[in-house]
């Protein structure tokens, strides 16, 4: 079916997410300089580089939260900075989980819903929770959980947006191995069905087709 | 700490048979409780005479000095099982001291309280800061950290640990509070109105004192130790005996009890 | 839009009403402060009404100051603040939603308790509700100024630790104000002239302050 | 031993100095706050005068809690305080240390200005000394019972509201005692027994404050 | 000339860590119990299990920072709680790096070994964060780092301390390749030293000789 679904989309393959020539620097340092790429629906991207190379500071450049010091990036033609229309059809999860410690995992689901405008149900809540294993945690405050468990909090609010664009960095982080192949599993679903994912890992991928690789080097 | 000291009478207060205990107990404390209240309040109304100065309005001194008193009494209960609980962590200590205290701040709101409406009359504003009612404020927002701090973590156990940890604080600051509030006062000469020393009291006035005194002791108890029970319930969970205590069918066995006896103590020896 | 603003507003009302526990913390702290005054200055009752005015609206703003140090600065540092960035509503907007909410959480039980304080100080009558009044108009600009104060803390890397020095000095024509104003009402004097400026810094703030602190936070994320 | 505890004091100082404007900030509403009592109470320089110890205590008092929410709480969120806990030396000395480092940063500046305040309140000569001297004494005592309760609520929601009503009863008596030597002094009257109190006061909460904050610390770490 | 020193250090080869009875409990959850193992000279304990299966906690426990429902961890036949001796030969990396934001990590070693009482001098300091591939990054706060790098730093930390135990949570979590592999080779050379190690890790441990796994069922 997936695949069926693939090639129907075929048709509008046009490349939404478009970036020329990016250059971004910190503390004075050329991280990297005229990147261009283009990302189109179903396409996957791969982030790869030494630790401190520059891949959060992309990450972040492409969600418009860093702005480059040269080149622009732009979503569906319009540049990304500060862009409100682009920020419903993205999804970030930086290295920073974004969960509130103070509340419990469902009551974060629902304030991060209210503030994207979307209405989640306590049912879909109490089912994605479930997916991600925070059945009996969903009621205890984030701050007593463990790191995987706070981890998959903020997967949990990934699957319940309908953002087109993923953005991940270092998704596996923290991970058990089963959920490392689940998340796998919900990548792979959200590429064929027509969404867009750039991610970063250390670890290798594996149960995803054709990753297109990034190498950034130092 | 390191080492596990034990009280071996405590071992007899394993929950099932505190829960049995509080369940014969307190009919008979609520019982006692109204006797003297009703006795109390007769004769402070009507065997008790009017004060030459105050008149009736004085009467309203047989609920406000024993609230007041309980008040302190129940702070210092308060730290002793706080201490208990601590020092050989005994689990049912924190229990009794976190019931304790919503009595406390309760009975010494209602001293404040009938104290201020004592007032209107007597002094002719609802409110002065006299050293004596300054400390029983304080007084009150030591029982209401002590709430709001056991109440703020959502570890029991922990929240428990450091609210505990508070009330002992608070138990060496209580007696400094005390005395320089009082110096405070006695510092400043302006004011114009202090609490006036009770009454010279008439007998029958010292009694109704003394069966208020008792009833509301005897009422501090029975509210203490129910709210004791239902948190001890609350925390053993899932245990045998707190599911058949649930459903009203606590029997007389003292072998069940296997998960109960960790409710009492933090750590099996 | 509209609709987006509401529900966050609603949703972070909703959220420090379940807690209630914050806000009863926060009654339990003004009152303290209360009563610090005259356990410093002593009981003379008209001492003490002289004081009332300042006492109760600087036990306010420091109430705020206290609650909004943090306002960011977790947000920030979990990063629930770039989350904020990225979605569909501009960041002013979440911004003055959140802001309302914690004004609901903590000036308004402030305002709606300030008379029975301003009682215990000796403040009668018409005099109580001159400083329920103030405060309900002076609160906002609190935490306003206050939420600016702290998202300039954030850009360390630029001057903003500096600017937000200067938030101090801001808040000051507010807190004369707004006792100016009761102690007008104490003497009898004319206390509209205090309302009207009262009013006119919260007009200027009200639209400029959700600029200002989501620019700020935008330089910090960067 | 003795070279661990210089370290932490030196580099807490170091790092509250990195962050000049907390410090800034901590002293910036002491002043103000002083600066306030004359407009709240009018120029009448006896007034002022009589009102001088209380108010320069009181918003000493109100300073330090404003600085205290962040004492442990930097350390507790970064993990630097398991790392605290898991050193070679006792976690309570450790604390002292800290504490230490959080008066010369805090506290000391307070101390220093106050009899330039107290001089724009109308106080003159040997009282300023002793206003100075009283506030030496009293202020690590602030410091101590602060950090009890800051310790107390780390980790718990609802902070610094919480930490206030926890900590404000406790610091009633030096509030009392400090502004009450003040007051003597500018009467003529016999300050020693207030210094005593202090003194005492000072003893007693040295070696039981840390204790109590090092087990507060454990429990919240557990 | 490793495998020499391990037959030589054989005859050392008493247990020092010595765990009985342990049972853990959060949230009125009992996490585990009844768990029994001890550590010698030379050995390396891998922790494995779920997210939220009370791995951190047990580390914990070990470190004598959570003090268990029942059981004792003894080290050198003392128990470690709040044990100030135990302290001097232990290391511990949590999930929190333990880094200060606002210091260099030349000023986080410096302060570090100043808390520990041990003294390192700057050419030591600035070795062992060379060795990290921390060299440029020395002097520049760690809150303008990457993550890869802040873990870096609480590593170079361990490398100077001369602690005999090192109790390492998730180490490996934001390394890259290069740096994981170089982390295995000095957890190697710490075990042929005659240390120990107490790690938990949700990626496969390469490199290290023959480790004894824990499993944490649930
Ligand atoms: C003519 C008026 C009043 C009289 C004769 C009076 C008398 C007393 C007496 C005899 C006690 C017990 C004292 C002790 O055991 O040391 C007491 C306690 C107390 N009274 Fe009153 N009271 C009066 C008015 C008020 C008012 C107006 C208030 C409050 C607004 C008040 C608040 C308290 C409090 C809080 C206590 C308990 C604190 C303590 O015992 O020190 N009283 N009062
Ligand atoms: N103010 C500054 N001064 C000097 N260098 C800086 C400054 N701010 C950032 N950097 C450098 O910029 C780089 C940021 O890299 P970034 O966080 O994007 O790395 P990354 O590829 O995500 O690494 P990791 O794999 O560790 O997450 C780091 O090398 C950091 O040292
Ligand atoms: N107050 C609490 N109430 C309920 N559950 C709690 C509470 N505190 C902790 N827990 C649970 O205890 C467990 C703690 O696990 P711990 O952090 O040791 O996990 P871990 O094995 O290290 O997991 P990870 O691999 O994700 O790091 C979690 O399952 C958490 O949900
Ligand atoms: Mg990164
Ligand atoms: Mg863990």
């Amino acid at each position: 079916m997936s695949g069926l679904k693939r090639e129907a989309s075929g048709v509008a393959k046009r490349p939404l997410l478009d970036v020329s020539g990016l250059a971004c620097r910190r503390g004075g340092v050329d991280l990297f300089s005229q990147l261009d790429f283009r990302l189109a629906p179903g396409e996957f991207l791969l982030v790869k580089g030494d630790n401190g190379c520059g891949k959060t500071t992309l990450l972040r450049a492409l969600c418009g939260l860093t702005r480059p010091v040269a080149g622009v990036v732009r979503w569906r033609g319009e540049t990304v900075w500060a862009h409100d229309a682009f920020a419903s059809e993205l999804h970030y999860i930086g290295h920073r989980e974004g969960v509130k410690d103070e509340l419990t995992p469902l009551e974060n689901l629902v304030v991060y819903g209210g503030l994207r405008d979307e209405r989640y149900s306590e049912a879909d809540c109490a089912e994605v929770l479930a997916e991600v294993g925070l059945m009996e945690a969903s009621v205890v405050p984030v701050r007593y959980l463990s790191q995987g468990q706070r981890r998959r909090c903020a997967l949990a609010r990934m699957l319940l947006s309908p953002a087109k664009l993923w953005i991940l960095d270092e998704p596996y982080n923290a991970l058990d191995q089963a959920a490392v192949a689940w998340l796998s599993n919900k990548v792979r679903d959200h590429l064929l069905g027509g969404g867009m994912v750039v991610a970063t890992s250390h670890q290798p991928v594996t149960g995803v087709p054709d990753p297109r690789v990034l190498e950034l080097g130092r | 700490m390191a080492t596990d000291r034990s009280i071996p009478w405590f071992k007899f207060l394993s929950p099932p048979a505190f829960h049995q205990l509080v369940d014969r107990l307190v009919p008979w404390l609520w019982g006692g409780a109204a006797v003297l209240a009703v006795a109390g309040l007769y004769v402070g109304f009507f065997v008790a005479p009017p004060d030459y100065q105050q008149g009736n309005s004085y009467r309203i001194m047989f609920i406000h000095v024993p609230a007041a008193w309980m008040g302190m009494l129940i702070y210092l209960l308060m730290a002793m099982y706080a201490i208990i609980h601590l020092a050989w962590r005994v689990r049912l200590a924190d229990v009794m001291a976190r019931s304790l205290a919503p009595t406390g701040a309760l009975m010494t709101a209602l001293a404040l309280w009938t104290g201020s409406l004592w007032g209107a009359p007597t002094w002719g504003t609802y409110w002065v800061w006299d050293a004596r009612l300054t400390s029983s404020l304080i007084l009150l927002f030591l029982f209401l950290g002590y709430l709001a701090l056991h109440a703020a973590a959502s570890d029991r156990e922990k929240g428990g640990r450091a609210a505990s940890l508070l009330a002992i604080v608070g138990a060496v600051n209580v007696p400094i509070i005390y005395f320089s509030v009082k110096w405070w006062n006695t510092l400043h000469q302006g004011i114009s109105v202090t609490v006036a020393d009770a009454p010279s009291m008439a007998p029958s006035m010292f009694s109704a004192l003394l069966l208020m005194t008792f009833a509301f002791w005897l009422y501090a108890a029975a509210v203490g130790l129910r709210r004791a029970q239902v948190e001890a319930l609350e925390r053993s969970g899932d245990a045998e005996w707190a599911r058949r205590a649930i459903l009203g069918r606590v029997t007389n066995e003292p072998g069940g009890t296997k998960t109960g006896d960790t409710m009492i103590r933090g750590r099996r020896g | 839009m509209r609709r987006a603003l509401w529900t966050i507003l609603w949703r972070d009302v909703g959220l420090v009403v379940t807690r209630r526990q914050d806000v009863l913390t926060v009654v339990a702290f003004f009152v303290i402060v209360i009563m610090l005054f005259p356990l410093a200055v002593g009981p003379e009752p008209e001492i003490l009404r002289e004081l009332a005015p300042g006492g109760v609206w600087l036990a306010a703003v420091l109430a705020h100051l206290l609650a909004l140090d943090r306002l960011f600065a977790d947000d920030w540092r979990d990063g629930t603040l770039e989350q904020l960035a990225v979605t569909p509503q501009p960041l002013a907007l979440i911004v003055l939603a959140k802001l309302a909410a914690h004004w609901v959480a903590i000036g308004l039980p402030l305002v709606l308790l300030s008379p029975v304080l301003g009682y215990t100080l000796g403040l009668h009558g018409a005099t109580l509700g001159v400083l329920a009044a103030s405060l309900a108009l002076g609160t906002p600009v609190l935490v306003l100024l206050g939420a600016t104060g702290a998202a300039l803390t954030l850009g360390v890397r630029g001057g903003g630790a500096l600017m937000a020095l200067l938030i101090l000095p801001l808040i000051v024509p507010v807190l004369i104000l707004g006792s100016g104003a009761v102690s007008q009402a104490i003497y009898g004097g004319d206390i509209l002239p205090y309302f009207y400026l009262l009013a006119a810094l919260l007009a200027l703030a009200l639209p400029l302050a959700p600029l200002a602190i989501s620019a700020a936070l935008r330089i910090a994320l960067d």
